[in-house]
This record gives structure tokens, sequence and C-alpha cells, in this order.
């Protein structure tokens, strides 16, 4: 390999370490969500570095269209909710950046012990892991099984192939996981259903004319996604995503979508993939094949089919994450906070 | 001696170093926030870990079956990580406590 | 070295030169305005500079034409963000004006 | 085959699901009795592209468990969540969360992809930890985060482990794994990251941190199913690996260390349970101390196989630490939904308030006690089988050093039930008003407590469903030989 | 010509590093977001160039999907702000 790849890979190592360094360690939160957005980033160019394109996809999809908003809807949370008044002349500390446990500085000092402790358990372990990691044959893998058995999957393109078909039963597991998410955010939130936004400020001329091209722009890449994963790198996940993330800027703009919509339909969008695949699975099982096993013959039409569905599902419940959360909060709770927190907040 | 390194060695041991980090980060930092951000990043490295072990082929993609574990498991770290967010933020909201030390 | 190789390298650079630019107008310049305006520098020109270079080396139209695009939905995010980084600033910092020098 | 991941459904459909659910597990627990192991390459792809699920006599006794367990709190949960007062925060949310957990288990039993295992384990944490916080309340709130950031750093530690076996061998199904390993410094490793994962979400002391807040604070049927089933299933895993993929490597050291742990687990929980005066407190902190006698067993077989694979101990020290498995889940699931209905009926968790209660409740309290006679591990209980086996194997391998420790621990527990008892026969001049409670949730507690010490007389039956593929064929054969 | 990319790829890359004294310095939560801002078109630009690279038009999309969702985030950032901007802005 030429030394200047090698100084690429480095740097960009260097670099990722030093962010995850940054984000556990900064000293307010806004700096935290920030370097972390930005590791994503370096992280997607690490996927390409290393040839995983549909690695690459998803990470960018997920780590710009979902997870960085939410970390950064969830700050507006904890910078609102403690009494500093972000109104105030906000230079010092500046707003969103309020609050905030200062996680990482200024430690209370019985904690000493337990810290350097942690620390030298990390330090050994990082030793055995990376002498372990170097010892590692080289060669192996499952890359030439996959492409042996490409022709009868239903699909030219391996990571597909892997997801849908020979691993299938990992990715309908998967869509269960969002819909279980899904369900346990509606328990840490203590009601089931879906509230108005709490927009603001509606977006200025140039912003809504903005987000009125783009929404088109982005369902129609999450369709292109998703055909394209037949063939080349995309698919179901990246595609539903990029469909969910549609939602969420549709919803950022101030359509009230998800809170409009029948309860009934709520529940068929999150649970359209994973019924899919359930029929999928219990008509093979019938016709006398395995579990999820496709007819070789039609595999590549089946396998679109439940994509699609998978695809549509997995967008529906992310756009529903972001806007269970974001949604209006109960009031008596925040009066609750206000009142308990004259006390003991203020730092 | 520096050209017989390859790619996917490099990054799998910043794997493993971003791993520990984030272990010990995980238990030091304070803020749920912080912690969440944590559990995050240690996700990560372990996905780093599967892709650079999958480079190892030295063909033109990287090995399917690691891909298409590690978008799994993306889904699922994901996923707990909403869940985590949420549970956070409904403590914060209901109780105004930010760390599991503090008990207003 | 083919002619398309020889204006992907100078367009790139170029491209290079003006994220350069940028970096250093938002590490050295004093206030939030000036550093804004280093940023969209940067932003829109090179990516600009960058995407055209690599426009030379487009297998097809269709390729050249999603580069565009990328430059495209980069300009409008870009230009979006400034624009409200801006009035940000102007609604928040109000008695340090566009003129003030922080420290 | 059972694929019993159920959709949304309200309790009458909920409580069929279960029977269905439970049924189906026996039904698998027959054929593989009759028929021997059964394997399902699911999308009909072969290891190692493919994911495969298998039974054997191992995975179904847990599934069976799993079963009764699940279909007898089920029936509480019904009543349960119809009261009242147990209407606030998503309790509607209970039915579904709780089959897909109960899916996720039985997946997790019956998977041999360690990938796949992962994800089930994903599965049955962020469904565990939705159902602790059902309730909505801040406490459980904040137990409910603890369990979470808890369970995704075990998985990803779990998952670490995976991708360095995947690195070395190129496979993820168990059994290609198994025959494929040479050991080597990142297998150690490997192994020791996966182990380390499962311990913390076994809550194995002193990785038990998360687990008292989490358990008391759930409600009744929800500590139950997080005692009783959840805490096993990692603890299964854990078995799964050291005797099925990593046979060849354990050592000696790594089984004396977990051994060590579980005896630590045994007197450190046993002694906070005694110290607890919140009843459901009292109850998660024996949690902590049972799980410690499960591992106690991994000492004994990982020195038995040193010893060579017949050694007389080995299937003393195996069915022992699965009996108590068994028994501990029977016994916890009866102990918290009698508890659940002491405090139901009394309105305080408070051990010094649920006096005089033989005499109102004698259901219950029945089955409280015998809850804790298999817990302490007295003749003739399923604690008692395992423990008297776990003893028998301790003494024939010479590891005595183990049997004071399994002693002690009978001592606290002891002491512990018996003062929730007293206290429930303790006569009151005052007696407090108590609340009706539905008969169905007397029943169950006492059919709970009732099979925890009828699984001590149908010892043979338990065994022969384990035999069955089992890992120490040639021990069981020997033993057979030889005759009880 | 790959070479040249890579070449690119990493003073960009230093680009990026040197950016980051920004986020530390801040003072302002708008210049951190101007600095995240500055790395996300720095990494569409890198995504190209690794794209040309390593002869794989694949990840273009890769950097379509970073320029089409960058939007949100700023978006966000604008709400965050906005909710607290001032009574008069707050929610109706």
């Amino acid at each position: 390999m030429r030394p200047v790849e090698i100084g690429l890979d480095g740097l960009l190592c260097l670099l990722l370490l030093v962010l995850a360094w940054k984000a556990l360690r900064a000293p307010h939160l806004y700096q935290s969500a920030i370097y972390f957005i930005a590791l994503g980033l370096v992280m997607a160019l690490a996927w390409v570095r290393l040839a995983a394109p549909d690695v690459a996809l998803a990470e960018a999809a997920i780590g710009t269209g979902l997870l960085g908003v939410l970390l950064i809807d969830s700050l507006r949370v904890f910078a609102r909710d403690s009494k500093t008044d972000p109104d105030a002349e906000s230079e010092e500390p500046p707003p969103g950046e309020i609050n905030v446990y200062p996680a990482g500085s200024a430690r209370p000092s019985g904690r000493t012990l337990p810290m350097i402790l942690v620390t030298a358990s990390c330090g050994l372990l990082a030793i055995l892991l990376v002498e372990a990691i170097i010892e590692l044959p080289d060669g192996g893998g499952l890359t030439a099984a996959a492409q042996e058995n490409l022709e009868r999957s239903g699909v030219d393109h391996p990571v597909t192939a892997v997801l849908l078909n020979y691993r299938g039963y990992d990715t309908w597991l998967e869509v269960g996981v969002l819909l279980l998410a899904m369900l346990g955010i509606f328990c840490a939130g203590g009601r089931v259903g879906f509230a108005e936004t709490r927009q603001s400020n509606p977006p200025g001329h140039l912003l809504s004319w903005l987000i009125r091209a783009l929404a088109p722009l982005m369902i129609l890449a999450a369709a292109y996604l998703l055909w394209l994963g037949k063939l080349a790198p995309g698919g179901a996940f990246q595609s539903g995503v990029i469909l969910g993330s549609a939602g969420i800027l549709l919803r950022l703009a101030g359509f009230q979508v998800i809170s409009r919509l029948p309860p009934l339909a709520v529940k068929l969008g999150l649970l359209l993939g994973f019924g899919v695949f359930l029929i999928f699975g219990g008509a093979a099982l019938l016709t006398g094949r395995a579990f999820l096993e496709y007819p070789e013959a039609r595999a590549g039409e089946l396998i679109l089919l439940v994509e699609t569905a998978a695809a549509v599902s997995i967008g529906f419940t992310i756009f529903a994450f972001f806007a269970y959360l974001n949604s209006r909060d109960q009031p008596e709770a925040q009066e609750n906070h206000a009142r308990e927190e004259g006390g003991n907040q203020k730092p | 001696m520096i050209a017989g390194i390859e790619t996917h060695q490099i990054y799998a041991v910043t794997a493993g170093l971003l791993f520990c980090m984030s272990l010990g980060g995980l238990f030091l930092c304070g803020h749920f926030f912080k912690k969440i951000i944590a559990t995050k990043i240690l996700g990560t490295a372990v996905f780093l870990l599967f892709i650079s072990l999958g480079k190892r082929n030295a063909m033109e993609f990287a090995d399917p079956v690691p891909q298409a574990m590690v978008i799994t498991g993306i889904v699922v770290a994901v996923s707990a990580g909403a869940f985590a967010l949420a549970l956070a933020r409904r403590i914060w909201r209901e109780t105004g406590q930010s760390t599991f030390e503090d008990k207003p | 070295m083919t002619p398309a190789d020889a204006a992907t390298i100078v367009f790139c650079l170029a491209g290079a030169v003006f994220f350069l630019a940028g970096t250093v107008g938002l590490l050295r310049f004093p206030d939030i305005f000036s550093r804004l305006h280093a940023l969209t520098k940067a932003d829109n020109l090179g990516l600009g500079l960058i995407v055209i270079g690599l426009v030379f080396q487009a297998e097809s139209i269709a390729g050249a034409f999603k580069l565009l695009l990328i430059w495209g939905l980069a300009l409008a995010a870009g230009s979006n963000t400034c624009y409200a980084i801006g009035r940000y600033a102007l609604e928040r910092l109000p008695e340090k004006g566009p003129k003030e020098v922080e420290k | 085959m059972c694929f019993l991941l159920p959709a949304r459904l309200r309790a009458p459909t909920g409580l069929a699901v279960a029977a269905v659910t439970a049924a189906a597990a026996v039904a698998l627990a027959w054929q593989v009795a009759v028929d021997g192991m059964i394997r399902h390459n699911l999308g009909g792809w072969d290891a190692p592209l493919g994911i495969g699920l298998y039974a054997d006599g191992l995975s179904c006794v847990f599934l069976v468990l799993t079963g009764v367990v699940g279909l007898l709190v089920s029936v509480y949960a019904r009543s349960f969540f119809s009261l009242p007062e147990e209407q606030e925060g998503a309790t509607k949310l209970f039915w579904p969360l709780w089959l897909i957990l109960w899916g996720a288990l039985n997946g997790m039993f019956l998977s041999a992809d360690l990938f796949n295992l992962y994800v089930t384990i994903e599965v049955v944490g962020l469904a565990a930890v939705a159902l602790t916080v059902l309730s909505g309340r801040p406490p459980a709130l904040v137990a409910g985060l603890r369990y979470l950031l808890a369970a995704i750093a075990g998985s990803m530690a779990y998952l670490m482990g995976v991708a360095l076996i995947y690195g070395s061998v190129s496979a993820l199904d168990l059994q290609v794994v198994a025959q494929s390993i040479e050991g080597g410094s990142s297998l150690r490793v490997a192994f020791g990251l996966m182990i380390a994962g499962l311990l913390v979400k076994t809550a194995v002391f002193p990785l038990h941190f998360w687990l008292p807040s989490a358990h008391s604070s759930a409600q009744a049927p929800v500590s139950a199913i997080l005692s009783a089933l959840v805490v096993k299933a990692s603890f299964y895993l854990i078995l799964r690996l050291w005797v099925d993929v990593f046979d060849g490597s354990v050592t000696v050291a790594a089984g004396q260390a977990l051994g060590a742990l579980g005896a630590a687990a045994v007197l450190w929980g046993s002694y906070q349970a005694l110290r607890q005066r919140r009843l459901k407190l009292m109850v998660a902190h024996s949690t902590v101390g049972q799980i410690g006698y499960m591992f106690l067993l991994f000492p004994l077989i990982t020195l038995a196989h040193q010893g060579g694979a017949d050694a007389p101990w080995l299937i003393h020290a195996w069915t022992g630490g699965i009996y108590q498995a068994l028994a501990h889940g029977l016994a916890k699931a009866a102990m918290f939904l009698a508890v659940g209905v002491f405090v139901l009926a009394v309105g305080s968790d408070d051990r010094e308030a649920t006096v005089d209660l033989v005499g109102r409740l004698p259901m219950t309290t029945f089955a409280l006690a015998l809850a804790g006679v298999s817990l302490i591990g007295l003749p003739p209980s399923g604690g008692f089988v395992a423990k008297w086996m776990l003893l028998k194997a301790t003494f024939t391998s010479g590891q005595w050093w183990w049997a004071p420790v399994i002693l002690i621990g009978s001592f606290l527990t002891a002491g512990y039930v018996f003062m929730v008892l007293r206290q429930a026969f303790a006569p009151t001049k005052t007696p407090i008003q108590l609340k009706p409670v539905p008969r169905a949730m007397e029943v169950t507690a006492l059919l709970l407590g009732a099979a925890a010490i009828l699984i001590g007389f149908r010892a043979e039956e338990v065994l022969f469903l384990l035999d069955v593929e089992a890992p120490f064929q040639e021990a069981v054969e020997a033993e057979e030989g030889g005759g009880l | 010509m790959d070479t040249f990319y890579v070449a690119l790829a990493i003073f960009l890359v230093l680009n990026v590093a040197a950016s980051l004294i920004r986020v530390i310095r801040g003072p302002t939560a708008a210049d951190r977001l101007m600095t995240a801002q500055l790395f996300g078109t720095t990494g569409v630009a890198l995504l190209l160039l690794l794209a040309e690279a390593s002869g794989q038009p694949a990840f273009r999309n890769v950097a379509l999907i970073f320029a089409l969702l960058a939007i949100l985030i700023v978006i966000c950032f604008v709400q965050t702000t906005g909710s607290a901007a001032g009574p008069g802005n707050r929610e109706a």
C-alpha cells in the first residue's frame, strides 16, 4: 500500500479518536453533540476507505438524518428546562450550552478512586484487545460463499442478498426491534399516540421554499436507493431512513402529518414491514419450504416487495421516533418540574 | 516496514482503542446525554472492527456478510439509542435529574 | 496525462485553496459575521471547484449531473445555514453589531 | 415450529397467544425428547451463510420453563392490569411488549447463530426495559435507564467478541465455530468479552448494580418475568457458549473465577436481602444471591472436563446448576407474584406492614412459603435437588471450598424468608383493612410455588429431556451404566 | 491520478482537523454550528474525492445523502435556538 494512503488512513483514525475523546470529555453537551455528528462524518469516510458503501450510506443517512436531529432536539429539552434564562445576554455561556452538568471536568471529589480503576482497567483491556486484533489471521470471510450463491438469491448485489435472503431472519428481527423501540418510547413518554408538534417559529421564505423542493427530492432519492439495492449498494434500510428524514423535514417545517393520521393507519405503518416478513415466512412454511425461504424463480420480485414494505415501515417508524419526541410535552409535567427545580437546580 | 501496513489493520486497531475509550466514558461520564453518546461510540467501534475485518478479502468491496450485519447492528443501536434518549428526557422533565448520582 | 486530468487537477487545487481560505478565515477572523463570510466562500466555491474538477472525470452525463446536483444541494443547505446563523447572531447578540469585535 | 413473535393484541387475545406459545414449547420439547435434536435452516440456507435454529435438551428445558412461567404470569397479569390502581402510564402496552419479549426469549433459546443471538438479546433487553418503565413512575424510569445502558454495554461487549470470532474463524454458526476453534489469544479475549458482556446482563456480582432497582420498581408481573426469565436467558447463553462453543478452550482458572463471582454473589445478595426493609427490594436482592448458585456450576464442570469427560461428579454439577435455574425461575416468579398480592392488599411495601396475613390471604402466604422453601433448598423442593446435586459435586470433585458458600447462602436465605413469614403469621390487635385481591392472582402464585416444589419429585423427566444432545454424553452413559 | 486525489483528501482532512479548534474555542453556539457546516461541506468534497480515487462511483451516493440531509440539522438548530428566542416566538 502506498504511503500516501497510509497517511490518509492514519489521519482519519487519529481524527476518529480525537473526536471520540472530545465528544466524551467536552465541557458542554452542545459541543459533545457537534463532535459526535462530526464523528459520524469521519466514520462515513472510514467506511468509504474500507470499501463498504452500504454501510457508508447507512451511516450517512442515520447519522445526519435521524441521530443528529434527535440529539440536537434533545439538547433543546435539556437546555430549555434548566432554569437559566436563555434570553439573558448569552455570550457566556451561550444558549444551547446552558444546563450543563460539566461531566468530565468538575467531578465530585469522592470519585477519584473509581476513576483511576476504570481508566486502568480500560487501558488493560485496550492492550489485550489490540493484541488480539493484531493476532487475527489474514484473509477469511464469507465473500466467496456469498458470491457463489448470488445467482440463486434473486438479486445481484451481495449485501442485499445477505440482508434479505441468506440472513433475512436477522433483518426481520431488526424491523421488529424498530417496532419494539417505538413501543418503548411510548412507555418512556407515558402516552400512546402523537401530539401536534410544538413547532415555534415558522420557517422563513427561503427555508420553506427549500423544504417544499427538498421533501419530494428526498422521496425520489429513497425510491432510487431502494431500486438500486437490487444491483448496487443501497437498499431498504437506507431508503427507509431517507424516507423518514423527509417526514422529519416536513415535521420541522410545521406540517402536522402524523398527529392527524387515524391511529389505525399509524399502527399499520409501524407494523407493515414486520407483518409482510411474517406473511412471507409463513407462506414459505406452508408451501413446504423453510421459514423465509424464497422460491428461486421469483425471489427477485418477492424480495423487492418485502424490501419496499420494510423501507416504508422503517421510514415511518424513524419518523415516528422523532415526531413523538418532538411533540409538545404534557404541561403538568413541566409545572411539576418547575416547582421542584426552584430549590436545587441552580448551579 | 510502513509499506506492510494495510488499511484494515489501521482501522481495526483504532476500533479496539475506540471501544475501550467509550467504555471508560460510559462509566465516567455523568450526564445521561453523554452516557448515551458513549454507547453510540461503543457501537461504532464494534462496527468498525467488523468492517475492517471484512476488508481483509482484498477485493473491490468488503465482505458482504459483516456489511449486512453492521447495517442490522446500526438499526438496533439507533433504536436503543432513541429509546434511551426518550427515557433520559422523560426523567429530566419529571424530576430534573440528569445523572444517576444526584437525587432531587 | 490527458487534458481532462490536467483540468481536474487545476480545478481541484483551486477548490482546495478556497477550503484553506475558509478554514483560516474561520480560525483567524475576529467576529462572527466575518467568519460567516469566510465560511460561505469555502462552502460555495471550494466545493464548487472540486465538483467541476471531478466532472471532467465523470464517466457519463448522468454521473456529471449527479455531481452538479450534489453541489446544488450543498449550496442550498449552506446558504440556509448561513442565513440562519446570521439571523440568529443578529437576534441574539444585538449590541454586538456586525462591526463589533470580540475580545 | 415456534416462530412466536406475535403482534399487538389485547388481554384476551394475548392470553390465547400465551397459551398457544406455551403449548408449542411443550410440543417442541416432546418432539425433541422423542426424536432427538432438531435443526431448521432459515431461508433454506445452510451454515455458514444462513442462520440455523436448533433445539436440543438444554434449549427445550429453558423453553418449557419459559412456557410454564410465562403462561401463569400472563394469567396473573390479566387480573393485575385490569385493576384500577395499575392503569397509569402506558400499561396497555404490556401485552405486545410481553409477547415480543417471550418470542425473543424463545428465539434466543433456539438460535444457533452468534449474530442472531446478539439481535435476540437486544430484543430481550429492550423489551425488558420497556416493561420496567411501563408504570412511568420516576424511580422506575431511572432504574430503567440504568438497566438499558447496562444492557447496551453488555451486548456491545458481546458483539465485540463476535467480531473477533468472525475475524478468526469466518463463521457465526455455533457448531461450525465450535469445530473450527483452535485457541490463541484473540479467541481468549473474544471469549472474555462475550462472557463479560453476558455477565452484566445476568447481573452477577459485582455487575448486579442495575438489578435490584430495576426489578423492585417494576410492576409485580413484570418483576416476576424479569427475575424468573430474563436473567435466565443470558445465563443460558453463557452456559451454551461455555459448554458448546468454547468447550476446548476454557481453563480451570476461568471456571474458578466465575465460581468465585458466583460465591460472592450468593453471600452478598443473600446478606443484602436480609437487610432490606422493602419486600420487593428483598426479593430482588435474593435474585442476585440465587443467580450466584447457578454460577457455581462452572468451576465444577470445568475441572471435570480437565479430569476427563467421564468424571462422576460432572453430571451432578451440570444438572444441579440447571435445576437451580429452573427452581429459581419458578420460585422467584411465585415470590414476586405473592409479594405483589401482599403489596396490593396491604397497600405498602414495608416488611413491617405485612403482618397477620396468614388467616386472610392463606393461599398467597402458602405460595410464599413454598417458594421460600425452594429457595432455601429444603427437601423435597426443586431447590433442594439443585443444591444437593451441587453439594455432592463439590465433594466428589474435591472442590470442597464451595460447600460452605452453598450452606451459608441457604442459612441467609432461610433468614429472610422466615422473617417475612413470621410477620405474616404474627397476630395483630388492630387488623389493617385489606383490599380485595382477584382470586386468579392468588391461584397463579400458588401454582408457581407448588411447581417449584413439585419439580423436586419429577427429576427424571427433566433429566431425560436434558439428556438429548447433552454435552457430556460419556458421563451420562457412565452414570446410567452405574445406576444412580 | 489516484495519488493526487488521496493527497488532496489528506489536505482537506487536515483542514477539518484545524477547524476543530473553532469548536473548542467557541465562543457561541453559532460558531460551533458554522464549523459543523464547514465540516459537512468538506466532508462532501472528501467523499467525492475518495469515490473518484477508489474508482467506485457508488460512493457518490453517500455524498448525495449527506448533501440532502444536512439541511435537517440546520433547521433543527434554528428551532432549538428559536424556541428559546423570546416570548414572541414561544410555542403557541
